[in-house]
């Protein structure tokens, strides 16, 4: 069990490796974030006096280095837990500290979406898997096909005209120094888009897993032995029928982390999303580099969280 | 050698197959290794039938495939009609497989769903562009006849409007297009329902001698092999165990495990009474095989020689080759 | 498999019709009978936006824009990204999948470890990363999100290659001497390409709804209206009180060209029996 | 359907009455009718031989009686389990039947047992449902039923999953689980299908132990004669969802009256046939049991059917022997059958004959 | 970080700030539009242009009140007495890059915040004149070169720290020193020595300091109302030197204290119980960035916030309509559409002239501002004295336009445009490109509108949405064939001479439009030399004229600003100076907050 968890892990870490080092090379090769910190003197090349201004940001920001010296130092900071400075005008204030403040809200969000989408998504299967092919299957059936079907940001404006404008049930608006308790509340209309259609994905795939689970043999048997059909179906199927599930699960959670950059503008909170398409448009190489491998770890460990979880939920995958 | 030994290879001076020590061997790096044959030596004169026998797991399977080269073995020797298929260059592979064939357990999975019927028959012609277009429409046409397939309806059906019964037809079919001098048959009538099983055992017992064809059967029923073959082998956990001509094998059986086979199968007699001889514990795992004899932990008459030391084949009969210290049948005797 | 063949069922021949009629609509655009989406249809002494009306059915926008005609433009740019993006995914994404279901070994290790990089990247992120830093032409958008399908694409071409490969007719067309290619290419991709075709469908609905993604962060193409750059128009929170159908419009032309993706997409997968597909 | 209820004798009150027993499923192509009239009785302590080819129906009739069915089945007809009638109770009702009364055991163990759960739990499910023990209590029940079915190392057994047992192991299992409650009757459906021939015997004896232990019925659904020849007092051979032979297991074999039995049992190699025997193959395929020919079912497939066999389909009908029914207008043995024989043996169809 | 050497190229460097300012201001700028777009980049009107209200400036006088400040609802509050306590929230269009008014560019949201922290030396009147706020008096010399700025006495800044000469020197010196704003205010002052002094400014005491200017201006105090004249605690200033993220955390005099920052969502301040002003009733203040305009009126209206500002016109109709407390201001920045003049095919006057004439500008009066704004023909109201009645903005006249693309391409069609890449001129047709900042919803509108119009008088427009910075940039190296810009509307008319004088054409402009005529600068520094009101007004007159001549501007609308206050706020509009002036309620959407109490 050990050595397995070591192996996924080491799988983990070079994947980030691969990650950063492509984004940190893709970043360098395509943006210039002389231009963020010095805006058009960085284009003034002829200019004795931006020729300086640019050669001492490159000092300063360590531009003038060569990419792989550039990509080491920045792993050698990162290891030690420094994520480095933003490239900004206004200054070079540690990335850590943007991460800080808004990686929590994204947290909430996602968590908040995903548990909303299991916890929505379970007895929704099991109630469309017991009632496999009748009416309120059908109707369970036509339900997500439509949910799967709204884009995330479309589903947000829908939600926001229903649920916000027209009955008013929820704010509009994030508001970032509001106690924690109102923020949670805030977030529920956001987390809810993100988590409806993943609901209703999780709902198709565990209620197709539950309603082959339901033919197999193991199941007859289960009701020949005079087991009641919700025992059945809670006891016997649930679990068995888990494993695309929580794969998909932690697959998604790298869809999710994409869908909440949307949402996240759409509902206008603070977090890692609109932080990182902020930095993106402005060439801040640390907070996107910073903000990537926070995505791609979260979105990493989860899987290896799945694995394990696989092979606790399934006695047959061997440690 | 610590095989089953050589000693029931034949001088043949006609060999289609002769195959030596082969052993094949899965996994790789950390994943446990399994020896799925080892050492196993055998030959099949032309026209004639070899039976394999033998419980799921033992090597049986994967014997035939190695002798296709798919995959190849780890190690050992096949040769065909004298020439080694494991030292052939890729090219030359693809021309010795034509002369030998196969058929497989699962009618369905062996032909491809996407494509016509007639056109999978008719795929190795054009492979190798055996004669004329329309010489080439004859000879699939004729052959589906003969395995009993319409070949209109082949020319438009896919498999899946087909029974599995007539599904292993259009399979043998293909297999015999290229005239092929080997037909190894894997399982070919375990899918199917005993009444279509007779239908498809009459149907390669037909075109065996209506296409001069050199067979080796392998299938866990006995019985049918026996029905088909000239001669059995038995295979137990990636090993030989015994070798006979299948009238003999069947009236003396040598080896403990053939008689435990034998005596297993279910007679659809009542007034047979099954002779007690049941095997105790299960197949060991072929990761860690037994030492001496691999039958030793399950065998009845196990002795502490049987647990050390491997048995090499030896005569006890005619024809007959047994791999055991202690064999049922210890004399030469002279079948009837 | 042979008891699953039911037809593919009224839905499916429904969805495949909503697909037809909008791409030809998308087609046939400029000669369709629309309002021009370009025209301001300003009604002297009201304020646009108008509501659905017999004139304008869905409305118009802001600047009295008809906006079922820029709804049907609209489908032009979504349908080609779409097409364009999930072209790109099948085509480098089925080859690597196929070759390296096939081939197995170092090709497989390679394409493998590539298409887990590219899984593990957040893809919207790659997405925003590549039309920030590069440009927003239809190429570009189409490539970047058909470069997000390759992975999925990729794994899926691999799984069925690998589940074909290992079915006895693959093992006898190599016993009757079948080349590599000619396996590839007769009895490995006529079954790949089913799977792939059901998934085609479905990648191509989301690569028409990343593109929404990317307007709604205002990263689309530059030239031409999309279905997101519509939808984008009448979302804040203003016009949507005042205006709904101004994103609502195309919010239902979407809706229906993915759930018709989708669902036909879906029915391809059961009728063929395609397992395993998981996006 | 009431064509054969003259030919079921009185005698003992059986455990099982079946009467008239339909069991039709509603598909997309149309309703399957899988059990189509079908008449039994099942006795007490003896063990009764349902034989067929695949698709006959002998597995929906075995789940049928036990009610054990998909929603989509529907059964007609009547199942008298010791006076109660089962046809028509609720899934509710039936399962205090289910795993107490009646039980089963599947075709494949390698799918009959939860891939999850420990071997202890699923063998004290039953026990625990129906006969309320504590948990400890089922824990020693399931290891002497561990004990009972000869498994080794039971203890050791009750902690393992599944797939850590061999595949004669886990039905072992799955006969423990079935056997846990005390049923009267358990229903084997290939049992054996799945399992290497040195495993299947030890499975078979096992089960006929364990009837003659607990004095309890066995039904042994299979395909294979063979099976059922060394394993069962009675057989019922099933063709196209009704039965069409039925006797005591040494009647059937010694004075086999269904041309279909016969081509049945002739199509079967056998050990004590020379190499190269041939075979007597039974043409075509069953008929698709949503539009089954009319008159005799097997007609279409049968060597000696005339006319009015694909007109009129035959009743089961007694032999002397009145425990003995079959339905056929032209069974082997009358005039008509020997006819065919003659022509057929002279234009060579037939080369192999046992005797 | 970086320092600026003044030298001979000292305006580029200069101009670079500016643009950065402009950057600020396009983030901050803007309407409330509803967009979603994640870069807060808005607006109807375009790009930056912050308010001129910064830099460089000059001259007493007192005239020129170019004002229309329409007071819409509410009589000023009186008679009540005032309460202290609570906390008054702010709802703004955008956040900042920074609080340090000598280091970051800011916007309207940003002196919203910096207003409420500093204390500029000038205040604007009623009438929009500059007059003394924390400087105690502001004296020009006779030619109106040198201004003495006396300070008051006994002032502090948050850290204790006192205000005096010195610290008024740090404070330029600072902005001298700046990357960013001092690229604005160095065309007006003589280049720092090489040696390191600043011949820009002079101490003459203790509380006195001289600004040297290099050109007459009678108006120079309209310049310390804004940046230049805010004054921040020179340790403080020293330590952001170090720190830059200390620009977070800003030191005034202010009627508030710096708390606490999250950048993009809060800013906190509390009251300065010392504050030399007087008594300040809040107990604090909360700004938060929001967006989107529709939800900062629900924020409004739902009690979330206590006021808010928006430019987008519909709201302010709305808002109308809700009868809210609304300080409605006319005359802020204009919206246009600008034009380069450096680069072919805009080089030439007759292609600036068609481009003009195929303008859309009824369209987009009607539908991009849904009619509610006021159209304009050039930078002042109609009411102002600097307005030029005879100048008309030319626009809707395709006929017109055609003709003189005909003719265009006739002479110069084969020359190359370096936007496009291609000949000016393909088949008789003008290949331009139309740049514009994004992503912006209403942007794209504006886009499509113009484009419309242009094509069809005979333009192939080539669309360029670019990021806002990049299009900043390109629009300040000259990168750009037509732009859509928003500017101008100082209540000071010479403040915004910076955006159109020669000095400010360089690699890096300020005069966007590389449009340099000395005459026009002759007429632009002449009227802020003199005192005459007639004379000035002539003076601007003939500036218009011989802008809307040059055909750089199609100006469509002055921004019309709001501030709303919800229920429960008093005295939003009610600070006086010292000696007893009312100011200007707000200014291009930002007003100071210390008078105001809650109920």
């Amino acid at each position: 069990m050990l050595s397995y968890v070591a192996q996924r892990l080491t799988l983990a870490v070079c994947l980030l490796l691969a990650v950063s080092a492509l984004t940190f090379s893709g970043m360098n090769l395509l943006g210039d974030p002389l231009v963020n910190i010095l805006g058009p003197i960085a284009a003034d090349t002829k200019n004795p006096n931006s020729i300086a201004l640019i050669e001492a940001a490159e000092a300063e920001y360590h531009l003038d280095k060569s990419l792989p010296e550039r990509y080491v130092r920045w792993l050698g900071d990162l290891v030690r837990g420094d994520l480095g400075v933003q490239f900004s005008s206004t200054g070079e204030p540690p990335v850590s500290n943007i991460i800080k403040e808004r990686a929590p809200r994204t947290a909430v969000l996602l968590v908040m979406a995903q548990s909303l989408a299991v916890l929505i998504s379970i007895p929704w299967a099991l109630l469309a898997a017991s009632r496999a092919r009748r009416p309120a299957d059908r109707i369970s059936t036509v339900t997500s096909f439509l949910l799967i079907a709204l884009p995330n940001f479309a589903l947000a404006v829908i939600l926001k005209y229903l649920l916000a404008i027209k009955l008013g049930w929820f704010p509009i608006t994030y508001t970032a120094n509001d106690p924690f308790l109102s923020r949670i509340y805030q977030t529920f209309l956001p987390a809810l888009t993100i988590a409806l259609p993943a609901a209703a994905v999780y709902q198709r795939l565990l209620r197709t897993d539950l309603i082959t689970t339901l033919q197999e043999d193991f199941i007859l048997m289960a009701r020949a032995k005079g087991v009641s059909k919700w025992k059945v179906l809670l006891r016997h199927a649930l679990r068995p029928s888990f494993f695309s599930f929580i794969t998909v699960f932690g697959i998604n959670t790298g869809a999710l982390i994409g869908g909440s950059l949307v949402v996240e503008t759409i509902f206008r909170i603070p977090g890692l999303g609109t932080t990182i398409v902020e930095a993106i448009i402005r060439d801040d190489f640390p907070v996107v580099l910073a903000v990537v491998m926070i995505a791609t770890s979260v979105f990493v460990l989860v899987n290896v969280l799945v694995d394990i979880l696989y092979s606790f939920l399934d006695p047959r995958v061997k440690r | 050698m610590s095989g089953a030994g050589h000693a029931h290879l034949r001088e043949l001076n006609d060999a289609v197959l002769q195959v030596r020590d082969l052993e094949v061997t899965f996994g790789s790096g950390r994943a446990p290794r399994v020896q799925a044959v080892s050492g196993v030596s055998f030959d099949i004169a032309r026209g004639e039938t070899l039976g394999i026998v033998g419980e799921s797991g033992c090597g049986k399977s994967t014997t035939g495939r190695a002798i296709m080269q798919m995959p190849p073995a780890t190690a050992g020797s096949v040769l065909f009609e004298g020439d080694d298929l494991g030292a052939m260059s890729p090219s030359e592979l693809r021309l010795a497989r034509t002369r030998v064939q196969m058929i497989f357990q699962d009618p369905i999975s062996s032909l491809n769903p996407r494509r016509r019927v007639r056109d999978s028959v008719a795929e190795p012609l054009d492979i190798w562009s055996r004669g004329t277009s329309a010489e080439r429409r004859q000879v699939v046409d004729d052959i589906l006849a003969d395995v009993g397939i319409d070949p209109e309806r082949a020319a438009v059906a896919r498999p899946h409007e087909f029974s599995g019964g007539q599904c292993q037809r259009i399979s043998i079919a293909r297999a015999l297009v290229l005239s092929p001098t080997l037909l190894i048959c894997d399982e070919p009538v375990s899918a199917l329902d005993v009444s279509v099983q007779a239908q498809v055992l009459n149907l390669l017992e037909d075109l065996k001698a209506r296409y001069s064809l050199t067979m080796m059967f392998i299938a866990h029923d006995l019985a049918v092999v026996k029905n088909i073959s000239d001669r059995v082998a038995v295979m137990y956990l990636g090993r030989l165990c015994e070798i006979a001509p299948s009238r003999e094998l069947y009236e003396h059986p040598a080896h403990h495990y053939t008689r435990v086979l034998l005596d297993s199968i279910p007679v659809p007699d009542p007034e047979v009474i099954a002779v007690g001889h049941e095997l105790v514990g299960d197949l060991p795992s072929p990761v860690d095989p037994p030492s001496g004899c691999r039958f030793h932990t399950r065998c009845p008459a196990a002795d502490d020689q049987c647990r050390t030391e491997e048995p090499v084949m030896r005569a006890v009969g005619e024809d007959h080759y047994v791999a055991c210290h202690h064999p049922l049948v210890t004399s030469v005797a002279i079948s009837t | 498999m042979t008891a699953a063949r039911r037809g593919l069922g009224f839905g499916f021949w429904l969805s495949i019709s909503w697909l037809i009629v909008i791409s030809l609509a998308a087609i046939f655009a400029p000669w369709l009978p629309l309002k021009d989406p370009g025209e301001n249809y300003i009604v002297a002494g009201a304020r646009p936006p108008y509501g659905p009306s017999s004139t304008h059915w869905l409305g118009t926008d802001q600047d009295a824009r008809d906006v079922f005609a820029r709804t049907i433009f609209g489908a032009r740019t979504s349908l080609v990204i779409g097409f364009g993006a999930i072209s790109f995914g099948i085509i480098l994404g089925g080859t690597l999948g196929v070759l390296s279901g096939y081939f197995r070994g170092w090709t497989d290790r390679i394409a493998s470890i590539v298409m887990l990089i590219l899984l593990s990247f957040p893809g919207l992120i790659l997405a925003i990363l590549i039309t920030a830093l590069l440009d927003r032409g239809l190429a570009t958008i189409a490539i970047t999100l058909g470069i997000l399908g390759v992975a999925p694409v990729g794994r899926l071409a691999r799984a069925s290659t690998l589940v074909f490969a290992e079915r006895d007719f693959v093992t006898a067309a190599r016993a009757i001497g079948s080349s590599n290619r000619r396996i590839i290419v007769r009895e490995l991709l006529p079954n790949v390409v089913i799977p792939m075709a059901a998934l085609s469908l479905l990648g191509m609905a989301i690569a028409i709804v990343a593109e929404g993604g990317l307007a709604f962060l205002g990263l689309s193409v530059d030239e031409g209206v999309t279905w997101g750059k519509l939808i984008l128009l009448g979302a804040g929170t203003r016009d949507l009180e005042r205006a709904p159908w101004i994103s609502f419009g195309p919010i239902s032309m979407l809706f229906l060209t993915v759930l018709a993706l989708n669902y036909a997409g879906d029915r391809l997968r059961d009728y063929f029996d395609v397992k395993d597909i998981t996006l | 359907m009431s064509q054969t209820q003259a030919s079921l004798r009185g005698g003992p009150e059986p455990l099982v009455s079946v009467r008239g027993l339909r069991t039709l499923f509603a598909t997309e192509r149309g309703l399957v009718r899988a059990v189509d009239g079908v008449d039994l009785n099942i006795h007490k302590g003896r063990s009764l031989g349902i034989v067929g080819e695949s698709g006959c129906g002998k597995t929906v009739l075995s789940r049928s009686i036990m009610g054990l069915l998909p929603s989509t089945a529907h059964r007609e007809g009547s199942v008298r389990y010791e006076g109660h009638e089962l046809v028509g109770k609720s899934v509710g009702s039936m399962r205090r039947f289910w795993g107490q009364e009646m039980s089963m055991v599947f075709q494949n163990p390698m799918v009959s047992l939860n891939p999850v759960m420990r071997i202890g739990e699923q063998i004290a499910e039953p026990l625990r449902i129906h006969l309320g023990m504590s948990r400890s209590d089922a824990r020693d029940t399931a290891l002497q039923l561990l004990e009972e079915v000869r498994i080794p190392e039971p203890k050791r057994r009750l902690r393992q999953y599944a797939h850590e047992l061999s595949g004669g192991m886990r039905q072992r299992v799955v006969i423990a689980i079935a056997l846990s409650c005390g049923p009267a009757i358990l229903f084997a459906d290939e049992p054996t299908t799945a399992l290497d021939v040195t495993v299947q015997s030890q499975i078979l004896d096992l089960i006929a132990e364990r009837r003659q232990d607990r004095n309890m019925a066995v039904v042994l659904v299979t395909h294979d004669l063979g099976v059922v020849a060394g394993h069962t007092n009675e057989i019922a051979v099933m063709y196209a969802g009704k039965i069409v032979e039925r006797a005591p297991t040494n009647e059937l074999f010694a004075n086999v009256k269904m041309p279909y039995t016969r081509s049945l049992l002739r199509s079967i190699p056998r050990l004590d046939d020379d190499p190269h025997t041939r075979l007597h193959a039974i043409s075509g395929r069953p008929p698709d049991l949503i539009d089954p020919p009319s008159g005799c079912r097997f007609a279409p497939r049968c060597a000696y059917a005339r006319e009015r066999c694909h007109v009129e389909a035959p009743p089961l009908q007694p032999t002397e022997n009145p425990d003995h029914v079959y339905a056929c207008w032209y069974p082997v043995g009358s005039a008509e059958f020997f006819e065919r024989e003659e022509e057929l043996v002279a234009t060579g169809v037939h080369v192999r004959g046992r005797q | 970080m970086m320092r600026s050497k003044v030298n001979n190229r000292w305006r580029r460097v200069a101009a670079s700030a500016a643009v950065l300012a402009l950057v600020a201001g396009a983030c901050g700028g803007g309407d409330d539009d509803a967009e979603p777009a994640p870069a807060p980049a808005e607006e109807p009107a375009e790009q930056p242009a912050e308010e001129p209200a910064e830099e460089p400036a000059e001259e007493p006088a007192e005239e020129a009140p170019e004002t229309t400040l329409v007071d819409v609802t509410l009589p000023p509050e009186e008679n009540v007495e005032p309460v202290f306590g609570g906390t008054f929230r702010m709802g703004l269009e955008a956040d900042v890059d920074g609080l340090n008014p000598t280091q970051n560019n800011i916007s309207a949201s940003g002196y919203a915040m910096l207003n409420a922290i500093f204390d500029p030396l000038a205040i604007y009147d009623e009438n929009g004149v500059a007059i003394p706020f924390l400087a105690e008096s502001l004296t020009p010399n006779d030619d109106l070169t040198q201004w003495t700025v006396k300070l008051r006495e006994g002032v502090t800044f948050h850290d204790g720290e006192p205000v005096n000469a010195e610290a008024a020197v740090a404070n330029f010196a600072s902005l001298r020193a700046s990357a960013l704003p001092s690229l604005a205010i160095n065309p007006f002052f003589p280049p720092v020595g090489a040696d390191g002094s600043d011949p820009g400014i002079t101490i003459i005491d203790d509380l006195t300091v001289q600004y040297n200017l290099l050109d007459p201006s009678a108006y120079f105090p309209a310049y310390l109302t804004g940046q230049l004249g805010m004054m921040g605690s020179p340790a403080w200033l020293a330590a952001a030197a170090e720190d830059p993220t200390l620009n977070q955390r800003p030191v005034g005099t202010g009627p508030f204290k710096f708390e606490s920052r999250s950048e993009d969502s809060i800013t906190t301040l509390v009251r300065n119980d010392s504050w030399w002003g007087g008594d300040v009733y809040l107990d604090a203040i909360e700004f938060s960035p929001v967006t989107d305009g529709a939800t900062r009126l629900d924020l409004l209206l739902g009690g979330e916030i206590n006021a808010m500002h928006t430019t987008d016109p519909t709201l302010i109709e709305e808002m109308s309509a809700e009868g809210i407390d609304q300080r409605i201001d006319e005359t802020g920045e204009e919206s246009f559409a600008m034009i380069n003049s450096e680069v072919p095919p805009f080089n030439d006057l007759r292609a600036r002239e068609a481009l003009t004439l195929a303008t859309d500008r009824e369209g987009y009066q009607l539908l991009i501002n849904e009619d509610l704004t006021t159209q304009t023909n050039g930078r002042f109201v109609s009411d102002n004295p600097y307005h030029n009645p005879n100048v008309v903005q030319r626009g809707n006249d395709i006929p017109a336009a055609q003709a003189l693309v005909a003719e265009y391409c006739a002479e110069s069609g084969t020359e190359t445009n370096p936007l496009t890449g291609g000949p000016t001129c393909t088949d008789g047709r003008i290949n331009m490109e139309f740049q514009w900042s994004g992503p912006s919803v209403v942007g794209d509108r504006i886009a499509d509108l113009l484009i419309a119009g242009w094509d069809e008088a005979g333009f192939n427009v080539t669309r360029d949405m670019l990021l806002q910075d990049d299009h900043i940039i390109q629009v300040a190296i000259g990168g750009y064939n037509v732009v859509t810009w928003r500017q101008f509307g100082a209540p000071e008319a010479s403040v915004d001479n910076v955006w159109l004088l020669c000095r400010t054409v360089g690699f890096i402009s300020l005069n966007w439009p590389r449009y340099c005529d000395e005459e026009r600068d002759a007429v632009l520094l002449a009227a802020q030399a003199t005192t005459d009101p007639a004379e000035r007004a002539e003076l601007y007159q003939t500036a218009e004229q011989m802008i809307n001549d040059a055909a750089l501007y199609v100006y469509f609308n002055h921004t019309r600003w709001s501030n709303a206050f919800a229920d429960g706020v008093n005295n939003a509009c009610a600070v006086t100076t010292p000696e007893g002036s009312t100011t200007r309620c707000t200014t291009n959407g930002s007003g100071r907050y210390e008078a105001i109490w809650l109920d």
